[in-house]
């Protein structure tokens, strides 16, 4: 019995370090989704070039970390100004088009990298090692770490929604569009500044999970579902919604391994998911 | 509808670029051996491995002589991204368009749905799955597995492993398909010919292809206090993952993989020390043979990497297949299979190899070669000295 | 044959409708009238079967139908008109108003998977129907027209088209008038008082006293979510809580 | 001038094939099934419904037929309709709940629902598990196995033809147009005050889309003679729907169109390992983006008067927007 709760409480940790993983990758997402109501399926890939950049900034260009990190943030500013003005402006509005077209850019990106990068896994050293051991439950420092970063991140975000010019017209485009753009509100402005900023968001999850995990072009494939499920279950375009969706569902998974075993909690997830749908359609904290 | 020129010349740019993409060439005269195999997708690391051994394997076989013709290999590449029914594709393209009657294809999970065909037209196929008798049977004369199968991995090795670490629980953890399934079950049976000598099997888990976080299923495993996790077919990514999240959780067993494609370094730079341990079936710590090590080089300079694992066998089999077909003079696949089904082959890049199986699967197209074992030690393979069990 | 019982509407502790009650009689021309957020159109939908009440009863032929879904309503004989003019606007005004009919002719699938004769001359029969409505509102010559290209003021006409072809017995017209011009409010309002309430009762919601002088029977005033008025249009202007309630708003006499 | 195509076209498919290469004829064969999924799924995609999951349905028709055909060995032509029947049975279980949602709600959900239906045929060895279930037999007529390329061909044949003629009909008959009027929750509002029961038509041609994929899943199944959880996945259905949207939703040729070109430029690339998905990617950017209402609406100055595109900015902004 105590061995089966020791598991459980270890099972909560890991679920929930690995879940602010998850709300780092799906908080871009939603961001996007609020403002340009696109199902933004390019978003794996941008986590995955973020992680990619670390191996080459950081690794095989040897860039002092912090450098690299800027870098990747500038660079993934512009991608998602460039591919706001190239591919998402001229289809505003036409939601099943623009799916589509983030299915073909993701395509692109990834066959791209598969070809650029080559097949063997890449990765980064850690650069924290050591384990923190608390009441029998261990929780590996790199992942308190990039835990941390993503706590961070998260109220970074809150703020220039919350707090700013900026996010106050990003709320005011959410709330209705058309009377955003009567007050004056540069409406495909503030959209562009949202993509990119999402974008930033997937690129620096990348980047700080990159130590964490090993690195190949398909990444980005395995988190974006996952990254869906979460918005929608904390209700699309709600920041608040989609951290409490994405520790739900890190825990989930993890506390459901240990229980039910790793494949029965897979199907797990998706159940939940239905559920949450039917019985709340707009998701946990979305606007009904 | 606004347009966006700018997006429409990256895409025209782009364009160009796909335009140049590889398509098979079409040679006259030449002897057409096929790759069915994924050669995108997340196992196209196995795929390449054997796309390059038969590239290789033309380069040094070069012009032979059939019943007075000369003839010249042309190797065709088949993407079948590791997908039943792109397979089936491929199969049907590779057989009836292109008339190829030799290959290798790649994959347990994809071969059922092609086995027809195979027996319908008798394609010589040169399987590269670990799992299961449903491809090495008496129903199919013409497949021949060209690597050790899961069933001789675990004869050859799982009893003097666990006598040598004198290790008494055994646990799995192996992707949640056919593979992982399948080899479940092999393990099951060779840990079960243990219980006199108190070893028993405690624990099987699954994970997704492609996942990263293994946390649950190595605590439901470690809490079993398992001495050695086998992990099965498990890539490089995944194993090194697997070390590490283990060790993070406490565990400080062996590990043992059986899959070909290994990259020691990548390991250790993923897991750092916690890939210690590790002991794989199918990797050579030190080359076996002198060709092997040629290749190794070529290998380097022609693609500029380190070998995938699946070159080897891929290569081996090639030239063993274009020896005997020199020799019986003929391309007739039934003949051909007859003929090689009996022979031994000495230049092997593992060393001597032949055929086996009979008493496991009741016919003889199981290759048998030496298999190797070795033990990740400081971020090197060392070799991993156990004396191999029988196989036949 | 429309009586409207203590109808009460709460949206969370906002009081949107509070105890309000009148009948309407077969044949009459009835208007909702009240300053904006008087809750005119909260009533408007509650009888629609938008959404229910939160306490009272809509009798509609002596039949209790609060809370009934509006397809439901709509098949025993109410029809209504959207204020945001809603209409399918990718298809042609002809096709909008054949949606119309829909009520009135079976589905008969496999009958029209196979196309048998008797199913098409039942669809040139709908159509001819239709046809005939649009004609009847003059804007016939729009049949083959993207209903989304069409202007306001034809827009509007063809959503009352839509709501007319179902054949209803009671047809609720939600600002009929808005953002027409004045003589194509005339020309609507025209319509409404003559050709249309031949064939229905009609209860539209209005806030222009012009319209609601010059084209109503009677009017029912809200304000606050109470009933302050219930009598003919020319009493509006003598009574004072009327007045009051409009007071500043320069949309009297 | 129309149905002359038509007719040309079919009776070449008629007759023809007995003269083509068995390649040709497996080409064939797997671009007449997408043809008839694509089509299906255009079905829900007129009323404004998209679906990542339809996999999920095409999965569940080749399973019900090979189950039956390998446990209980009954005969496919039996099995066909029984694998349309469940698909259509598990499309009204989830479409009464899901179809009052809208946008990418739905698409997800669905998608969810194809996740649980490979998980569950994954995780249980009545159902093969990861391994699938091999040696699934081929129907058989007047005691012949249908075994070559041509038999099964025309087996596919009749069973896409009949498929395509009902889904083709349904969209000219009365309920077919009743469903356009049910594209976004504005039009859907509209409808309902007009007497149109929006839920019961929606779920009615959910389980239409899904019945024909179960019925062509089955068909597939028997064709590859085998079918595990890795034969029908998420990419599968986010391919058809690419398919749909390259053709175009202006009409009902427009999913066939665009089905047609891209499997057949699949096909072509064959050996092209990433580059395949590159061009195959590229292709579709270029045509959403050039023609966001699909090859078959071609820009507006092209055209003399005719239809707006299928999913008009100012329907489908609001259609996004939906919850």
């Amino acid at each position: 019995m105590d061995v089966y709760l020791h598991l459980i409480a270890q099972g909560l940790a890991i679920g929930l370090l690995t879940g602010i993983l998850y709300v780092l990758i799906a908080l871009g997402l939603t961001l996007i989704y609020g403002i340009l109501h696109i199902v933004n399926f390019a978003h794996g890939e941008i986590y995955m070039l973020g992680a990619m950049g670390v191996f080459y900034g950081y690794v095989v260009l040897k860039l002092p970390f912090a450098m690299t990190l800027v870098a990747i943030l500038v660079l993934s500013l512009l991608l998602g100004l460039v591919v706001e003005r190239a591919f998402f402006r001229s289809l505003r509005g036409q939601w099943l088009q623009l799916v589509v077209a983030s299915v073909g850019l993701s395509l692109i990106i990834q066959s791209l990298a598969w070809v650029a990068f080559g097949i063997q896994e890449k990765n980064v050293p850690s650069f924290f090692t050591g384990i923190v051991s608390f009441a029998g439950v261990r929780l590996p420092m790199e992942r308190l770490v990039a835990a941390a970063v993503g706590a961070v991140l998260v109220a970074l975000l809150y703020l220039l929604v919350y707090r700013t010019k900026v996010g106050l017209a990003m709320r005011a485009i959410e709330e209705d569009e058309e009377t955003a753009r009567m007050l004056g509100i540069n409406a495909d402005r503030v959209a562009a500044l949202a993509c990119a900023i999402g974008f930033a968001l997937a690129a620096l999850a990348g980047a700080f999970v990159a130590p964490i995990y090993s690195l190949n072009p398909g990444m980005g494939l395995e988190v974006i579902l996952m990254s869906f499920l979460i918005i929608i279950v904390g209700g699309l375009g709600s920041i608040t919604g989609t951290v409490l969706a994405g520790l739900l569902i890190g825990v989930l998974q993890s506390v459901g391994g240990v229980l039910v075993g790793a494949e029965a909690a897979y199907g797990l997830v998706f159940v939940v998911m239905i559920g949450v749908l039917i019985f709340r359609p707009a998701g946990l904290l979305g606007k009904a | 509808m606004r347009r966006s020129p700018l997006a429409l010349a990256v895409l025209v740019a782009l364009a160009v670029v796909s335009v140049g993409a590889p398509d098979s060439a079409y040679a006259q005269k030449s002897f057409k051996i096929a790759a069915i195999v994924p050669v995108s997708g997340p196992a196209a690391a196995f795929g390449l491995g054997c796309q390059r051994g038969l590239e290789l394997a033309a380069e040094d076989i070069g012009v032979f002589t059939v019943a007075g013709e000369k003839y010249k290999v042309e190797v065709v590449t088949y993407d079948t991204v590791y997908a039943p029914d792109k397979t089936v594709a491929a199969m049907n393209r590779a057989v009836y368009n292109d008339k190829v009657k030799y290959g290798v294809i790649i994959g347990a999970g994809v071969h059922p749905p092609i086995l027809p065909i195979i027996r319908e037209t008798g394609f010589l196929d040169f399987a590269f799955a670990a799992a299961g008798k449903q491809i090495t049977n008496p129903e199919n004369p013409t497949a021949f597995r060209i690597m050790a199968s899961s069933d001789q991995l675990y004869q050859t090795y799982t009893a003097s492993i666990a006598e040598k670490l004198g290790a008494k629980r055994i646990a799995f953890l192996g992707p949640n398909d056919e593979l992982g399934k399948n080899d479940a079950k092999a393990i099951k049976a060779e840990v079960e010919k243990m219980k006199g000598k108190g070893v028993s099997f405690v624990a099987d888990e699954y994970y997704e292809r492609g996942a990263r976080d293994f946390g649950p299923a190595l605590l439901r495993l470690i809490a079993q206090k398992p001495d050695i996790i086998d992990t099965d077919g498990s890539p490089t990514g995944s194993i090194a993952l697997i070390a590490k999240q283990a060790r993070e959780l406490g565990y400080n067993g062996y590990f043992v993989n059986t899959t070909a494609v290994l990259e020691a370094k990548a390991i250790s730079d993923i897991a750092g020390k916690a890939g210690e341990n590790i002991i794989a079936l199918r990797i050579w710590a030190n080359p076996p043979t002198k060709l092997y090590t040629e290749l190794a080089e070529r290998h380097q300079k022609k693609y500029g990497e380190a070998a995938p694992g699946t070159l080897w066998e891929t290569y081996g089999a090639a030239r063993w297949l274009v020896d005997t077909i020199t020799k019986a003079g003929t391309f007739d696949t039934k003949k051909v299979a007859d003929a090689l089904a009996g022979s031994s082959y000495a230049n092997h890049p593992f060393g001597p190899a032949s055929w086996g199986g009979e008493k496991a699967y009741g016919i003889k197209r199981q290759i048998v070669i030496p298999i190797p074992a070795s033990i990740l030690k400081n971020g090197k393979w060392e070799p991993f000295d156990v004396k191999s069990g029988k196989f036949d | 044959m429309l009586e409207i019982r203590g109808i009460t509407k709460q949206f969370g502790g906002l009081m949107a409708l509070q105890d309000v009650a009148f009948m309407v009689n077969r044949g009459e021309l009835v208007a909702l009238v009240g300053p904006n957020g008087a809750g005119k159109s909260t009533l408007f939908n509650i009888i629609a079967g938008a959404f229910p009440p939160t306490r009272g009863q809509i009798i509609f032929n002596g039949r209790d139908v609060t809370g009934l879904p509006s397809h439901d309503l709509a098949r025993l004989g109410v029809a209504r008109t959207f204020q945001q003019t809603t209409l399918f606007g990718e298809q042609t005004a002809l096709e909008n108003v054949l949606h119309g009919r829909h009520r009135h002719v079976p589905a008969r699938l496999l009958a029209g998977l196979l196309a048998t004769p008797s199913y098409r001359e039942e669809q040139r029969e709908v159509e001819r129907h239709a046809l005939g409505v649009l004609e009847l509102l003059g804007i016939a010559a729009y049949r083959d027209a993207i209903a989304a290209d069409l202007p306001l003021g034809i827009q509007k006409l063809l959503t009352v088209a839509i709501a007319l072809a179902t054949d209803p017995v009671l047809l609720l017209l939600d600002e009929p008038a808005a953002g027409l011009s004045h003589d194509e409010a005339t020309r609507m309002m025209n319509l409404v008082a003559s050709e249309i309430r031949q064939r229905c009762t009609v209860v539209l919601v209005e806030h222009n006293m012009r319209i609601v002088a010059g084209w109503c029977d009677r009017a029912i005033v809200l304000h606050f979510g109470q009933k302050i008025y219930d009598g003919t249009p020319d009493g509006l202007t003598r009574d004072q809580r009327v007045v009051d309630a409009y007071l500043g708003v320069a949309e009297l006499g | 001038m129309k149905r002359g195509l038509l007719g040309l076209v079919i009776s070449a498919l008629v007759l023809l094939p007995p003269l083509g290469e068995p390649y040709v004829l497996h080409v064939a064969i797997v671009v007449l099934i997408h043809v008839v999924y694509a089509q299906a799924l255009y079905v829900i995609m007129r009323m404004g419904y998209l679906s990542f999951g339809h996999a999920g349905y095409i999965a569940l028709g080749g399973y019900t037929s090979a189950l039956l055909a390998t446990k209980l060995g009954i005969s496919p032509w039996i099995g066909f309709l029984a694998g349309g029947i469940v698909a259509a049975l598990f499309a009204w279980a989830l479409g009464t709940v899901t179809l009052k949602l809208r946008g990418i709600y739905f698409s997800l959900s669905v998608f969810a629902f194809a996740e649980v239906v490979n998980a569950v045929f994954r995780a249980f060895e009545v159902f093969g598990g990861p391994a699938g279930i091999a040696a699934v037999p081929r129907p058989a007529l007047f005691g012949t196995q249908l075994t070559t390329h041509l038999q099964f061909y025309y087996v596919v044949l009749v069973v896409s033809l009949v498929s395509l003629f009902f889904l083709y009909r349904l969209q000219w008959t009365r309920f077919g147009c009743t469903l356009l009027a049910l594209r976004t929750r504005a039009t859907e509002a509209l409808a309902e005050s007009i007497g149109i029961n929006a839920a019961r038509h929606k779920t009615f041609a959910f389980v239409v889309s899904c019945f024909f994929c179960g019925v062509m899943g089955a068909v597939h199944v028997h064709y590859l003679r085998f079918v595990s959880p890795f034969v029908f996945t998420f990419f599968l259905s986010t391919d058809l729907l690419v398919y749909v949207m390259v053709g175009g939703l202006g009409s009902y040729w427009g999913p066939m169109l665009g089905t047609v070109l891209l499997t057949g430029l699949g096909e072509q690339l064959f050996a092209a390992g990433y580059y395949k998905s590159l061009v195959y990617a590229v292709v579709l950017l270029v045509v959403i983006l050039a023609l966001p209402g699909g090859l078959i609406s071609p820009p507006r100055i092209f055209r003399r008067g005719g239809r707006e595109p299928a999913v008009p900015e100012a329907a489908a902004a609001t259609a996004a927007r939906e919850r």
